[in-house]
């Protein structure tokens, strides 16, 4: 077995061990806990590259490019807990992904945390996060997984409550570790119940894994009582806990208020890696999701792919209809990462694993650039995130805008140059052809259109016009009227963030240009490394199975979107911070509609959490105006009725209940002599127990 | 009466000097050390039966009385510090007067 | 002919014993392996008394007890007499019962832990499976002894000292067994003999003592430190501290029970000098192989002797430490290093042999040594002291 | 049913009955100490060295020390305790005395029933060490983890609250 197989744990224990280091170092120790965690995360990257190396090495001499180690971790009665990693090419693919974009975020890092004094702490947790997450890509065991995908939730918490002394940071932690557990909770139990139908929890192991035909055959035959096999089952609800993670639609609103984090956790969890683990799962567990009864073909689609297709279509529309109407600008980012998630979950649904990976990997770049982008222009226009506040920055950011501009083309899906036009529009090809319906096509399309708008409508903000930012400062110091503030505050004129930030940008960039062009239809080669097929060079791919139809028409929709975008924001720039949107002016109602989310938050506060209150007050108006009515009339009444009644109780009733309540008083006395606080009491109440127990069995034994 | 018998009714009497002490003393060190004495009658259970049980090979019985032993002294450590931390607010090491709640 | 030598007494045993009828033997088995235990060790203690004060007396410039006997030799004879008939006074509100029992159960002890260790070859009381934690157990029984005698006296000096006493004594007891878990690990058996048997073989001329590996030699230091400790001797004898509390928990003794109590402290010191020899210094094996024609028990009442005579040169040289200073040494610096040290053994297990497993283990330990010191010293413990003088 | 069994079980019982029923708490710590110690020589002849020398270890060398420690610290060492009603004590040792008759009696009537193993087992360190790591991993995680939480919990509990609140 080749070496980097076998040390293939060696990828996420060095981020963890960084991390452990750091743990124990002092807060001073900055430079120690950043070198350590860029420096693991390094070797992590290289290590990355020789593993896909191998992968591909295996490819090319024809060999089973799956390649696992498990060993067991320990024993309990008689059976042993075995855990392992797999080498494949869908892990490789991953880890290089990680690590690449962690590495580059942990450069840019050093420059955007330069001033935070929790500096170490940071890099503690970024560094755990990174292993953890290596962790859910290299496991091979269901176990070992949903371990690591629960560290990569703990360092969720921890990351976007970094700011925790902030209650929205630390509200919005709370608010991610609790709805990705909701998703969690069905995770665990589809991994209960697949433990108890197959008894293993390893993916692959020779032919006894339970991602291997002869489970998922054993899976697909058994049939629970609610008329779908056991494979759909448990696909399900492991579904639930990837619709938590990459933030799916009715488990999505934690992704938004994920933003509270400082802006390189916003660009690795929340863009390249954490909810990518959510999608990654899907993928992993694939040959479960696909399994259905009947024949094994591509064509036909099973339940809980179909399920994945639609929560992924309606989640894309969802996120990208949200997304129009923001004005912060790490929100804008996040709704397109709930749209282009939803995107991913549709392309694993209606094109199998190479299609939503191929969107993951390209997508994890450009949003990552984004990210880092606009945590750029964060940093430069000292923390103001609005971007009505913004404007004019492409003058002064050149290389932040011009790497933003790359992302953010990227991100439409720009035609022909750009990798988010080859990732989707394989997606939308994919969900052409797909022989159930239609709809997520439609659906798609129309999101692929949105996308388009609002993320010119952003570019025109905040890189468009001129600075808006100058009023804003004009305010703050004729409201302060203090020299020393305006000077202080003065220095926040926009400006070029440091190398170590552009650097990263610049290198994301040139990846998001052309990473794409691994997987066009003429040469699919990474779909066909995924899959494990040969990848010929082939120009008339373009012209079959309405391949061409679909680039033109998407082609169209993206500048179509541009357009309307340039129309509205773009043509003349935009005059004042507290000018109205120019898309928001046609229909005022919707757009603020759209700009709280579809009042989803307001929707959860008022179902669940209002359900309370609401009950309650029902209860109080029912108790205050109906009941009390009700007695108070019937008080009258009783009234009446109690001077005729006196005279009959005093003399006739009183004496029977009398000893009535005497006796009640008398047994809740004796009673209460059983709970009376003394533990001597309820041992001696025990042994009683114990007694009588003990005679019980004694005789039935006699007899 | 064979070697096995002799044993559990000399931990059978043992639980009940436990019990006894548990249920009869006021002081709250001495009911935990009541609980400890029943604790050990069931360790010498295990023990016993581990001797003269048909599967004396599995040790499960040895590993029985091992974990109890170590959960024993955890439950001592703990319910000590209880006591003395009850101790520093009532002032008292006697059940019968420990009999609120507020601290 | 060396053979016959070394093994003169186990064969003389053996002997003595083909005279008794077979039902006897073995109860006089066992007397004839106690008796000279008894007597031999008490015998040392009274060599010992001698050799402390005429040494420590030397380290102070002056001459020691020479008065009795050629040298004053014959001091512990005279120290016996003297504390034989000495009054026995019992205070009037002591608990006479526990005040008789303490001292008893505490030479009782010290004694008992003697079965286990091996004083040559083939010459141990009794060879246990568990012999390493029969030893400790037992050991553990010095405590109680302890208590008793402190809180039986009923008075607030010795009931002080010995909660000093148990305090330090549980808090050095955990570095102490940690230390000794390293050798344990290695030889794969909780069986002094066999821990022994392990360390009596040679490469060259060189033994396989277990002091002679990285982690044998901290373990070494941890438990010689921490036997100093447990024994309750300078520098760390604050339960008996004169300047504190005067004589710490037996304070209320005298005469001959006072006596036992000195024997029983004395024995606990041997008894864990020769644990450390039979766990790191080879036991009863000689140092080189060329030496092994010297009979066992010679070596190894060699090597306890050099033990005896460093616990002395320490208590001549080192001054007491503060009571914070005590618990700080044993929590913040001796229980970690030795966890560090159990850990750097199982490297040295999972490492294969050469120089390598040397330098890592080596390197790691030196390096939490370092550590730890530090973290030790910024709490301000054994800085430099300045004092300013009236002028 | 030998001499040293009988002697072994008085002493134990003699001891324990001494710790629950003696005044003074310092006393009944002593005797307890001393039951403890028949307990692990019963043990030792039954063959089960090392649960015997942990016995002592952890009754001797710690639990009872502790104990001591709670009683010095809880200033109960003094026989100032009243005892309960002697109703109270009436009742208590009654039940005791009740559990004390159904246990015999389920013993007596049992173990008629079983097969007596007459060969005596060996429990070596070596087989309980290879048992701990193989078979009872988990257990020993466990009572790993129980024993950190035992330890942290206990010290935070004895903490001085004043001390504890800074």
């Amino acid at each position: 077995m080749n070496w980097i197989v076998q040390n293939l744990w060696l990828v996420p224990a060095l981020p963890i061990l960084a991390a452990g280091i750091s743990a124990l170092a002092k807060r001073k120790s900055r430079v120690l806990a950043a070198s350590l965690a860029i420096g693991s995360m390094a070797i992590s990257f290289l290590l990355s590259l020789w593993a896909f190396a191998h992968v591909l090495w295996l490819r090319n001499h024809g060999e089973a490019s799956l390649q696992i180690f498990d060993f067991r971790w320990f024993q309990f009665g008689n059976q042993w807990l075995s855990l392992g990693w797999v080498l494949n090419p869908l892990t490789a693919v991953m880890l290089v992904m990680v690590t690449f974009v962690g590495l580059l975020i942990f450069i840019y890092s050093v420059g955007y945390m330069a001033h935070d004094e929790n500096f170490t702490r940071f890099f503690c947790f970024l560094a755990l996060f990174a292993g953890a997450m290596l962790g859910v890509v290299i496991a091979n065991s269901l176990l070992l997984l949903f371990m690591c995908w629960e560290i990569v939730g703990l360092t969720s918490y921890l990351l976007i409550g970094f700011w925790y002394s902030n209650p929205k940071a630390a509200a919005a932690g709370k608010k991610a570790f609790i709805v990705t557990r909701i998703g969690d909770i069905p995770f665990f139990l589809g991994m209960v119940w697949l433990y108890g139908q197959s008894g293993t929890l390893l993916f692959y192991n020779g032919g006894a894994g339970c991602l291997e035909p002869s489970a998922i055959n054993y899976l697909v035959a058994q049939t629970t009582t609610i008329g779908i096999c056991a494979a759909t089952g448990i696909a399900l609800l492991i579904f639930c806990g990837a619709v938590g993670k990459s933030g799916q639609f009715p488990l999505h609103v934690w992704l938004p208020d994920a933003m509270e984090g400082p802006t390189p956790v916003s660009a690795l969890i929340h863009a390249a890696t954490m909810v990518a683990a959510g999608v990654f799962l899907v993928a992993r567990v694939y040959p479960l999701m696909s399994a259905h009864a009947g024949i094994a073909s591509v064509l036909t689609t099973s339940t809980a792919l179909q399920a994945v297709t639609w929560v992924g279509s309606i989640t894309a529309l969802f996120g990208a209809l949200i997304a129009v109407a923001q004005y912060d600008i790490k929100r804008i980012l996040a709704y397109s990462t709930v749209s282009q998630l939803g995107y991913m979950m549709m392309g694993l649904g209606v094109g199998g694993v190479s299609v939503g990976m191929f969107h993951l990997i390209t997508h994890a770049f450009f949003k990552s650039l984004l990210f880092l982008g606009a945590g750029s222009v964060i940093h430069g226009c000292s923390g103001e995130q609005d971007i009505r506040r913004m404007g004019g920055l492409g003058r002064l950011m050149p290389v932040t805008f011009a790497t933003y501009a790359v992302g953010m083309l990227a991100l439409c899906g720009f035609p022909l140059l750009f990798s988010g036009f080859w990732s989707k529009d394989e997606i939308l090809h994919a969900a052409h052809t797909w022989n159930i319906s239609q709809a997520p096509f439609y659906m798609g399309a129309f999101a692929a259109l949105l996308t388009a708008f609002y993320m010119s409508r952003q570019v025109f903000y905040v890189f468009g016009g001129k600075s808006r930012l100058a009023e804003e400062t004009a305010d703050l110091s004729h409201s302060l009227a203090s020299p020393d503030t305006t000077n202080h505050h003065g220095s926040s004129a926009p400006h070029e963030s440091p190398a170590v930030m552009t650097i990263p940008l610049m290198i994301l960039s040139v990846f998001a240009l052309l990473l794409g062009f691994l997987g066009t239809p003429a040469w699919p080669w990474f779909q066909s490394f995924l899959e494990d097929t040969q990848a010929p060079l082939d120009f008339s791919a373009f012209s079959t199975g309405g391949m061409l139809p679909v680039m033109l028409s998407s082609s169209v929709i993206v500048l179509l979107g541009l357009t309307i975008g340039w129309w509205f924001y773009g043509r003349k720039p935009i005059e004042s911070v507290d000018a109205p949107d120019n898309v928001g002016r046609l229909s005022p109602s919707i757009f603020s509609a759209l700009g709280n989310a579809l009042y989803f938050d307001a929707i959860y506060g008022a179902t669940f959490v209002k359900l309370n209150t609401q009950l309650s007050k029902i209860s109080d108006w029912l108790d205050r105006w109906v009941w009390n009515g009700a007695v108070q009339t019937v008080t009258q009444i009783v009234f009446g009725f109690a001077y005729l009644d006196n005279f009959l109780d005093t003399h006739v009733v009183n004496s029977g209940f009398d000893g009535g309540c005497q006796g009640v008083s008398r047994s809740g006395q004796i009673l209460s002599l059983l709970q009376a606080g003394r533990i001597q009491r309820y041992l001696k109440i025990v042994a009683g127990a114990l007694i009588v127990f003990t005679i019980l069995l004694l005789w039935k034994a006699k007899i | 009466m064979s070697p096995m018998s002799g044993y559990l009714l000399l931990s059978a009497l043992l639980f009940s000097i436990g019990l006894a002490g548990a249920l009869t003393r006021r002081n709250a060190i001495l009911v935990l050390i009541g609980i400890e004495l029943m604790l050990n009658a069931a360790n010498l259970n295990f023990i016993a039966f581990w001797r003269y049980g048909p599967n004396p090979e599995a040790l499960t019985g040895v590993m029985f009385a091992i974990f109890s032993i170590s959960v024993a002294a955890a439950e001592a450590a703990v319910g000590l510090s209880i006591i003395l931390a009850v101790y520093r607010h009532s002032k008292t090491t006697n059940l019968d007067k420990m009999n609120s709640m507020k601290g | 002919m060396p053979e016959i030598i070394d093994q003169i007494f186990v064969l003389s045993k053996h002997w003595l014993l083909g005279y008794v009828p077979a039902g006897l033997q073995p109860v006089f088995s066992a007397l004839l392996s106690v008796v000279p235990v008894l007597i031999a060790f008490p015998l040392l203690f009274a060599i010992t008394t001698v050799l402390e004060r005429k040494g420590l007396g030397r380290m102070q410039n002056r001459y020691g007890p020479n008065r009795t006997g050629p040298f004053g030799i014959l001091q512990p004879m005279a120290d016996g007499i003297k504390s034989l008939t000495k009054e026995d006074i019992i205070p009037r509100t002591a608990d006479h019962l526990v005040h008789l029992l303490a001292p008893l159960l505490l030479v009782t002890a010290s004694f008992l832990v003697y079965a286990v260790l091996p004083i040559g070859r083939n010459m141990v009381i009794a060879n246990l499976n568990a012999g390493v934690l029969f030893f400790f157990a037992v050991g553990s029984m010095v405590e109680l002894a302890v208590f008793m005698a402190g809180w039986s006296s009923r008075s607030k000096y010795s009931l002080l000292g010995a909660m000093r006493a148990i305090a330090q004594m549980i808090s050095y007891e955990m570095p102490l067994v940690l230390a000794s878990v390293v050798v344990i690990m290695a030889a794969g058996s909780l069986s002094t003999v066999a821990i022994v048997n392990m360390q009596a073989s040679y490469t060259g001329i060189w033994p396989h003592w277990y002091v002679f590996t990285p982690w044998g030699l901290t373990g070494f230091v941890i438990f010689l430190i921490a036997a100093t400790a447990e024994s309750n001797r300078c520098p760390f004898d604050l339960p008996e501290g004169e300047s504190e509390i005067i004589a710490g928990y037996y304070i209320e003794y005298s005469g001959f029970k006072f006596a036992l109590f000195f024997l029983g402290e004395y024995l606990g010191m041997f008894a864990t000098s020769a644990m450390a020899i039979t766990l790191f210094l080879g036991g009863w094996a000689a140092p080189f192989s060329f030496l092994t024609w010297i009979p066992s028990y010679v070596w190894f009442f060699t090597k306890l002797l050099t033990l005896i005579l460093v616990f002395i040169w320490i208590r001549g040289t080192l001054p007491r430490l503060r009571m914070d200073q005590l618990m700080n040494f044993a929590w913040k610096f001796m229980l970690p290093l030795s966890l560090i040290n159990i850990f750097g053994a199982g490297v040295w297990h999972y490492m294969p042999a050469g120089l390598l497993r040397w330098l890592v283990v080596t390197l790691l330990v030196v390096v939490s040594c370092i550590s730890l010191s530090r973290g030790l010293r910024r709490g301000k413990w054994f800085h430099v002291r300045t004092y300013r003088f009236a002028a | 049913m030998t001499i040293s069994f009988l002697l072994l079980a008085a002493i134990t019982i003699a001891g324990t009955a001494a710790a629950m029923s003696l005044r003074n708490l310092v006393h009944c710590v002593l005797a307890l100490t001393l039951g403890l110690v028949g307990l692990a020589a019963l043990y030792l002849q039954l063959g089960a060295q090392f649960v015997g020398f942990t016995q002592i270890l952890v009754y001797v060398g710690a639990v009872a020390i502790l104990a001591v420690f709670a009683i010095m610290m809880t200033r109960s060492a003094e026989p100032t305790e009243p005892h309960g009603s002697s109703s109270f004590q009436l009742s208590g040792a009654l039940i005791a005395g009740i559990v004390f008759a159904v246990l015999a009696w389920a013993v007596s009537s049992g173990t008629k029933a079983l097969q007596v193993q007459t060969l005596q087992p060996e429990a070596s360190v070596n087989q309980i060490g290879v048992a701990l790591m193989h078979g009872f991993v988990l257990p020993l995680e466990v009572i790993g983890l129980l024993l950190t939480a035992a330890l942290i919990g206990a010290g935070v509990l004895a903490m001085d609250e004043t001390r504890g609140a800074r």
